[in-house]
């Protein structure tokens, strides 16, 4: 391929461009819309597994010690908690740092805890809060430790836990089944397209074959216009989702002041250009490279 | 130049357009192809260009069997020879200038080539102040001369034109005429299928008469009306 | 039937194609209109249809100015117009007998009319044998009298035809003028813009002579070639 | 309009239909595509929604009754609870009972119960299952019985359900919002189609033109594919969708034993139908409409 061939096809490719007007806006706006879909399901399968994760390091045994407990019950429970296979980590909670914990806790009213002021007179007990390498164990490591000698009390959220993982499965299941629907109507919609843009070309293409033209200086054109149109396409959704992402951040940081923390700006537009550039460009050219075949039968 | 041999050609829908045609045209001949509507002229015309391919016999153009051609050799074969086409086969929105420089592109000429070529060919045409008009701006008889000037462009070793006078009136088809003539003095090979009795009967040269799809007739120094 | 005074039509891009044209055709007449290629002959055809307007002066059409026709009754003007047109207008991929019916129904008429009337007009014009023929099918001339076919097809009041024969062999041209000149007799009005100089000459109608926009001469039983 | 005409046009557009074979199937796919995916989110919507109120309606506060209460305590509890305006039902729940659920819930693991089997030795404490009108009166209710004599204890879930009413609002309104920009995509990728099959005729348009055909002439036949075109969309995804949703709900069922039930196949359908059939046409005729008019000047 000539060099001043190169040239001329990006510059036909850009001129049909803008000469198909509100056709290649059209182009355009499809492949905006379909990667800006994607990137938002991106974004929610991104936090739901973050949000997954964040709630899954949240589940955690209260384990409340027997009051009556000797310290050499209290050691062995310490060596059996630490040599558990299933425990990540246990941290202790004496019960002043619980009082303290819930009087932060309860804040204005902290009026219901006057007269536990005196260590004595505190109603907690000593607990360790309990973390798991497999959170799904937790209600199994439960039972398990509710057995341990010093023991008072076990302490865990049962059914909600296990709905919520139940429910956070079945809705990645389903924005992965969605994401991978909507990539292949990307590609379909941009093969359609620059099908279109192929047949309204027809006459073009039948004259530069008549005229002698070989079937790659047909074809480049509009591999670059798939490119384009592809490339384009990204730009949008790429805006959209910066400008969207970021506010919904701010919004439930105003608003929402018990929900976990959302994945970073940063992170997340990282993960979203990695995903959105390529698949845009790549779709573009594949979509031409399906279009073009059966026109170009010398 | 062309040299066919019991060339035949039978449309899908059974229809024999050209039966045995059998005829052999020398490098640096002018040959008209006169015949009535619907004889076989541009049946036989799209074969040499590979856009039909004959169903039987051979056609053999610049010495090489068109049937047997693939790929890259089709477009080297068409790029060798200027066609007028009897439907234009212009780009509506183009301008005159833009449809001859993408013939020229395609074919493989350079820009600085086709700044040089182009206001030269319409000149000959006579179409000098239409260059920057766009072709759905022209008329019938300035759409014809501005498929002439495409196909004369890039200096074919052959012209093959179809009804290359159609719509034009008297005087200006004679000049056309003419200017063929000039550029196969120069040594290009010219075939012209026409229906103007007038510029045949004036150039006096060679005729090849089509009947039906059968060549009834092939005369030195012949006219439009066949010779018994 | 029209009545033209002080046409004159300028394009966008300053072409002044008609300067000044004013003349009458009456009911029943048969008028040749000749000119050089880019004399302006189509475009006075496009203005009779309301396919462009004039620049300035009046265009009486049946007794109404074309300026002025709104909506319907520019349908209704067109379908008492048979047209034929200097590049075909026909529809590549349906077959001759269905160009000339959605022709017939776009203007109103019937299925049982179309039946009864589309192989009576291909018999007229010669091309029975094509009735089913896809119109990508068709040589040069039959392709234009398909288009002349489906001019005549719903017995319009006046026939506008374009360069109606460009494209065929002297015989086949002169049947084709007869053709018009039948219709003619019954009636119907005809305007023709040709470059034949055979057919003009030989019959002997009315010529109207335009050269460059403007009307040089008018002569009753004119010739080609405008007597001085 | 004449009858004759009416057929002939309804025959032509679906003549064209036909002849634009890959064409028609493209622009079908597309409103099929888009469809499909809204009645997704409207399942999806639906389903939340319906989550959210069994979630609701699950969300109770367990309140244990002090074992050394007087039976005058009882009965004044009982009566604070019946005319507290918040609560909607109280159930008591006697401790046999409590102990019999428990039996239910460990399944073969009941040898851990063992030794409990007479009514003596029950651990367990009487207790009333509370439920309110409005769910997120959870806390402040459950604050405010917590001072009524004879209470022992109460007991709800927290922060995990607070969060959860959070999480599914902001689902609702992300779905909602991407309903809408699917809804407009319908639309535009509709009028785009046809925009395209109308510029594809445009040759056989300028001729119907030039040879008197009237400007609804012209329009009907493209209103009538427009519609076709529309309606056809709607018949893969109503399948999709009638399958596809049975199948979830039959692996739900499956696999899923502590999931709540979701909305059942024939309400689901229902809803669905009644959203995308009139959809699909009308979308199918407002695209028409809208590409129809620049190319239709007399
Ligand atoms: N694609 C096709 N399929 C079937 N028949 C065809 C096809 N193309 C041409 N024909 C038929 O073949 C015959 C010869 O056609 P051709 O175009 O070669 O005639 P021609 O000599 O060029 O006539 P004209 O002077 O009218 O242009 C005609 O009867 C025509 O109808
Ligand atoms: N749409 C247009 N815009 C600008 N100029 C035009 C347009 N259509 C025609 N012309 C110019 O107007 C002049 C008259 O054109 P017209 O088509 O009327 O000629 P004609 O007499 O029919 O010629 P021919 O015999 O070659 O068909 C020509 O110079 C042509 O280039
Ligand atoms: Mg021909
Ligand atoms: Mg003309």
């Amino acid at each position: 391929m000539l060099f001043r061939n190169i040239l001329f096809f990006m510059g036909e490719s850009w001129k049909n461009l803008f000469r198909n007007g509100w056709m290649s806006l059209a182009s355009i706006g499809v492949v905006a819309v379909t990667l800006f879909i994607l990137s938002v399901f991106v974004l929610i399968n991104m936090n739901v597994h973050h949000l997954t994760e964040v709630i899954e390091q949240d589940v955690e045994i209260a384990l409340y010690i027997d009051e009556e407990a000797t310290s050499d019950e209290r050691e062995q429970l310490v060596e059996n908690l630490r040599n558990h296979p299933e425990i990540k980590k246990a941290d202790f909670v004496s019960k002043e740092e619980g009082l303290e914990r819930l009087r932060d806790q309860l804040g204005e009213e902290n009026g219901l805890l006057e007269g536990y002021e005196n260590p004595e007179d505190n109603p907690l007990r000593d607990a360790y809060e309990i973390s798991m390498h497999d959170p799904e164990a937790v209600s199994s490591v439960a039972r398990e430790i509710e057995t341990y000698p010093a023991v008072g009390g076990v302490e865990f959220g049962e059914d909600v836990v296990e709905n919520l993982f139940d429910f956070t499965g079945v809705l990645q299941v389903t924005v992965m089944g969605l994401m991978v629907a909507l990539a292949l109507t990307a590609t379909f919609l941009i093969s359609h397209t620059i099908r279109l843009t192929v047949m309204l070309r027809k006459r073009e293409i039948t004259i530069m074959k008549y005229v002698g033209a070989t079937n790659w200086f047909i074809r480049w054109p509009f591999l670059f216009e798939g490119f384009n149109l592809g490339l384009l396409g990204t730009v949008i959704p790429l805006v959209g989702i910066y400008f969207g992402y970021e506010s919904v951040l701010q919004w439930i940081d105003a608003n929402l002041k018990f929900f976990p923390s959302l994945i970073p700006l940063e992170t997340a537009m990282g993960q979203v250009i990695i995903l959105v550039v390529p698949l845009g460009m790549a779709l573009g050219i594949i979509g031409s490279l399906i279009s073009m075949g059966r026109y170009l039968k010398v | 130049m062309i040299e066919a041999v019991n060339v035949t050609k039978k449309y899908n829908d059974g229809n024999q357009a050209l039966k045995k045609v059998s005829f052999l045209i020398d490098r640096g001949e002018f040959v008209f192809l006169v015949g009535q509507s619907g004889a076989g002229k541009s049946t036989l015309f799209k074969m040499i260009i590979k856009e039909l391919v004959p169903t039987s016999g051979t056609l053999k153009v610049f010495g090489r069997d068109v049937s047997r051609l693939r790929g890259k050799e089709v477009s080297v074969l068409r790029r060798n020879i200027g066609i007028v086409f009897q439907d234009f086969r212009l780009l509506e929105e183009k301008t005159v200038y833009d449809n001859i420089a993408f013939a020229m592109r395609a074919s493989g000429a350079s820009p600085r080539e086709m700044r040089k070529r182009i206001p030269q060919v319409l000149e000959q045409v006579g179409l000098k102040k239409k260059v920057y008009s766009r072709v759905n701006e022209l008329s019938g008889g300035e759409l014809q001369r501005a498929g002439i000037a495409r196909a004369i462009s890039n200096r074919p070793a052959m012209i093959v034109a179809d009804e290359p006078t159609g719509n034009l009136d008297p005087q200006t088809s004679m000049d056309i005429i003419k200017l063929l003539r000039n550029i196969n003095v120069k040594g290009t090979t010219v075939l012209v299928a026409t229906h103007d009795q007038q510029i045949v009967d004036e150039l006096k040269k060679r005729v090849i008469y089509l009947e039906e799809g059968r060549i009834v007739g092939d005369q030195e120094k012949g006219a439009y009306v066949r010779a018994l």
